[in-house]
């Protein structure tokens, strides 16, 4: 029997797998297809002070290997999140839930974050600064190490909650923004946010995405993922929770060997959305061929 | 919405780019004409989305045409390929909605959900007029399939090489329908929702989609009635829901 | 019949198919395999001043849709690669050749090129600035414009060849970093090097490359490579020879729509030593399909 | 070095996790014993480098172990898919080198490319000692076919199941052979090229490659002689070319 139970910032997760934020809804199409407590959590779409409807369609691209998504945070707002969504993700998930939260501007960041501090079934916040920052140039808060302090010391200020910095992998050094961010405050990171790409209509003539860029996920992803997360490990000493391309139990452990503390599953649910459910039922078996008997202790096992 | 493996039992090619592929399995998921399935194909990351043209309770027809890399493999797959399938996707077209006398109009590959459609309207003793368009009579396919239901057919081409010479919007003043079903590219859907004389109608549309099944957000448009999913709140919209 | 040929700073080329540094050795192996005179030209191993031996191995990784390289420039040294490895080349391919020079210190850079400027065979000097700058804590010259810039006016001064500088992707604004090349000179940049990945053997529980980190390269590339192209396209009005991810003729019309003159070829061929022939090959009748008559039309085509 | 189709005709499981497969395509570019090829799997963006096992005009013997997913992935292959090749890769061995009484020394699946080896000294007249470890009896393949060639075999097993208990390189002292041709994994080659009985011998090594015909040095390995890279100036070094 292997133990499968992890702890992120305090707070106990039956296990380290975890829907990524934007690939799982808010549960309910993942719920006819098999029961969510069987996962370590699930991070919920993100969300946003208004409601959005997010970028103009096609939003979605193939890519070997993966796929750019401009979605552009479609979500119904804080406010019918914590009034509809909250409520009804704990009917169908019994452990604490991730809340992704965006926003556009470090007042918003904060004003969302005390509105989710209000939520039991919260366990965790996860504060995504892949988001342009509308009074600073539309440059995204994740891309420099002061904006992302900024958003930190915000954040950390209105929730007791653990917070988890969310962090883009379109900087010349992740490594440096992490710590700025654990510095702030932050209990935690996670990474990786989609990597910038575009494809383009050779017929049209015209990228293939209306919003023209799109963020890459899926396998093509993981190699990237691998080193960001080996790199912030050796520059912090909060858990990670890694991400970005994983798409099997295997995969869940290159990531926690490079030091991440749990691991969430993106753009394979979209693919498979038994994806998740194969993933945990996987990962026993693959502790036992590496000869462990606690997954947590392969957080950082190739350092 | 159930994953499960389809085999392909028979294909056949039926223009130069359309091909009718039928796959065994279990098809107990698919509710009504119009929904779609979204196939694995080995390689691919994103599954495709193609409409149920026909089922009974275990095998599934579907009409593809070829239309980039991953439709080519699809139809180039040998008899007794195997395809990781999710099936029973979207709501499909509700015939008992219809308001008055129905026309099913189809342009290109569109006209595939509709032979589902127009039998199952057929075997409950209506069976409906139908209008299709092609580029060209070389391109038009299940005439004969359409005509043994039972349906009166009209037919547009752009070349006029087959049945009128324009576009399948022309046919609708002379079918006397006032409610359409309609499939096609999205500039003829809106031609069509655009018809005086259809005073009702359900529109299946086609959007980029990264699951199919509702999760994603990818596939979204903007309704009278809010945001809607392609996929899973569609792919059929009511005519007075559709804004442009 | 498609008029496929380009020009690159003034020298034409007589398609934009062009093996890329590093995956094409001195072109022997594949002047095996068919006559290299059909391509547009071909862009040899990285040079840097003394022979070296490179990393230790293992130096290849296996990434979905992609490679992970840490091959770590080995090559003979500059002398050797001029009084070897050009005549030898200039037997096998008759066109202009483009040199690609590596370095460790801006006086290397200067160096290298002062001498390469010699050689009549070579058209184009390509700069690879993804290294590390010795004399500077380790950190890249391509990460940062200041010494992106000093790299450019140093080996400016000494070759009236074209220079184009080939640019990392590990960086939060490539545009930037481009955009103070054009100014300090460059007469192109080459875009896009490899991005900075790590695979994890579970077994050993270490990065599976000695060198911990390698280069992410392959198709997996593609889509960020078609990004940092037309953002560079729109940031300089110098030339761009586009690469990264190219597997087929499709993907070269796709680099050029996004900005590219030319399209640089790498890891596809190590899967299959005859890519390149195949691509060029393929491409007459890629450009008939678009409707384009002039290959060189495509270029920006998606702006 | 050809890029040629090779398609699986036969195969066969030897011990639990190595397989023998046989594929029929034009195998001329093969020119010695200890070459290898480079095969393509669907899926899968670098080759895999498998040793020739034996191999005649139009047909080539290969033994897997299934190492990872894509060896995983050759074995479960239906005869009758058909595989790229690149073949007749590296230098392979030269038994026309040998200064003395030789003896094949393998370990585990290095055991196959000296097959072909021996079939080649057997038939010009010189079969030669055999001298194979496993980590147990169970692990243990081809003890039959190198018999019927003639040869001497001498085994150790780890756990002693079969054979000699112990190494490879207990086996060695007893055959009397000063020449030795040896392949296996790095530790055991390293261990025999330490043997004092051995005065020369060419010693077969693997690295992770990139390509496998020498482009992109991903496989360079150090030698008294400088730099060489194990796909083609490899896989088969000198024993005093070797450094460790
Ligand atoms: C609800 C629905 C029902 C459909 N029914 C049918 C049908 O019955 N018969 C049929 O032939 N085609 C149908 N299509 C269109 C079909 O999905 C596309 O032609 C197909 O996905 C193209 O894939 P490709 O790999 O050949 O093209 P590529 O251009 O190589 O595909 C690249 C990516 O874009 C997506 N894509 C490209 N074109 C479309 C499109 N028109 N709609 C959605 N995604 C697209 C692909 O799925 C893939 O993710 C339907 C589409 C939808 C949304
Ligand atoms: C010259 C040479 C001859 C070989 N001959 C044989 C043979 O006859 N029979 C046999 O069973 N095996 C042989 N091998 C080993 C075989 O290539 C590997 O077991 C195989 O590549 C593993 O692939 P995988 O997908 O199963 O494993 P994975 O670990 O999933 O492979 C991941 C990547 O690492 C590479 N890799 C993993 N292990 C090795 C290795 N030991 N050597 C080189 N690359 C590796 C793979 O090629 C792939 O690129 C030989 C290797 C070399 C270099
Ligand atoms: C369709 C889609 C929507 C996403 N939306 C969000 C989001 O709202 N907030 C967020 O932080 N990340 C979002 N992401 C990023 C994922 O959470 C994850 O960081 C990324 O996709 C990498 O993981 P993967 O390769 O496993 O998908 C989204 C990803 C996809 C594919
Ligand atoms: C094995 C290998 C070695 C490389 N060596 C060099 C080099 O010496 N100099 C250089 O500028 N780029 C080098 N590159 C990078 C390629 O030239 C190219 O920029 C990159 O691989 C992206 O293109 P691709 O995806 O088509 O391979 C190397 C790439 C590979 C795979
Ligand atoms: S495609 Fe994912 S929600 Fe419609
Ligand atoms: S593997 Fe490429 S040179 Fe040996």
């Amino acid at each position: 029997m292997v133990d499968l139970s992890v702890s992120l910032a305090g707070v106990s997760l039956k296990n380290p797998v975890i829907p990524a934020s934007g690939t799982f809804g808010y549960g309910r199409e993942f719920a006819e297809c098999y029961d969510l407590n069987l996962l370590g959590s699930f991070s919920f779409k993100g969300t946003t002070a208004e409601a959005r409807f997010g970028n103009p369609t096609p939003r979605i691209a193939e890519t070997p290997s993966g796929m750019l998504n401009a979605v552009g945070l479609q979500n119904p707002g804080i406010d019918a999140v914590i009034a509809l969504e909250v409520p009804n993700m704990a009917k169908l998930f019994q452990g604490p839930l991730i809340a992704n939260i965006g926003g556009f501007s470090v007042e918003e960041y904060a004003e969302n974050c005390r509105k989710i501090d209000q939520c039991p079934q919260v366990g965790i916040i996860e504060v995504n600064i892949s988001c342009p920052n509308l009074h600073c140039g539309g440059k995204n808060f994740g891309s420099d190490p002061t904006s992302a302090a900024e958003v930190t010391a915000a954040v950390k200020a209105v929730t007791s909650k653990p917070v988890f910095m969310k962090l883009s992998p379109n900087v010349t050094d992740i490594a440096e923004i992490a710590k700025a961010c654990e510095d702030a405050g932050a209990d935690g990171v996670s990474l990786i946010n989609t990597l910038l790409g575009m494809r383009i209509d050779l017929k049209r003539r015209r990228p293939l995405l209306a919003n023209k860029t799109g963020g890459l996920s899926g396998p093509a992803l993981l190699p990237v993922a691998v080193r960001m997360v080996y790199e912030v490990y050796e520059a912090v000493s909060i858990p990670i929770i890694g991400m970005g391309g994983v798409s099997c139990a295997e995969d869940v452990c290159e990531l926690m060997l490079a030091g991440a503390s749990a691991v969430e599953v993106g753009a394979v649910n979209l693919r498979d959305p038994m994806a998740c459910k194969k993933i945990v039922e996987e990962l026993s078996g693959v502790c036992e061929r590496l000869g462990v008997s606690q997954i947590r202790k392969l957080t950082g096992g190739a350092h | 919405m159930i994953e499960t493996p389809l085999t392909l039992i028979h294909k056949k090619q039926l223009t130069r780019d359309v091909w009718e592929l039928a796959l065994a399995g279990d098809t107990s998921a698919i509710t009504a004409p119009g929904q779609f399935v979204n196939l694995l194909l080995e390689g691919r990351f994103l599954r495709r989305p193609i409409s149920v043209c026909d089922w009974d309770k275990d095998i599934l027809l579907l009409l593809v045409r070829v239309a980039g890399k991953g439709t080519q493999q699809l139809c180039r797959s040998e008899v007794g390929t195997s395809f990781d399938t999710l099936m029973g996707l979207g709501n499909g077209f509700d015939p008992a909605r219809s308001t008055g006398k129905s026309v099913l109009v189809g342009g290109g590959i569109g006209s595939a959900p509709l032979y589902g459609l127009a039998k199952r309207m057929a075997t409950a003793g209506d069976a409906p007029a139908v209008a299709m368009g092609f580029n060209s009579g070389d391109d038009a396919f299940y005439l004969k399939e359409f005509a043994e239901l039972g349906c009166q057919i009209s037919l547009a081409t752009v070349d006029g090489s087959l049945g009128r010479k324009g576009l399948v919007t022309d046919l609708l003043p002379h079918t006397g329908c006032g409610y359409g079903f309609v499939c096609g590219p999205e500039p003829m859907l809106k031609a069509v929702w655009g018809c005086e004389q259809l005073t009702g109608g359900q529109f299946s549309f086609e959007e980029r989609m990264g699951c199919g099944f509702g999760a994603c957000m990818g596939c979204t448009c903007k309704t009278r009635y809010g945001s809607k999913r392609i996929c899973k709140d569609g792919p059929v919209l009511d005519k007075e829901e559709i804004v442009w």
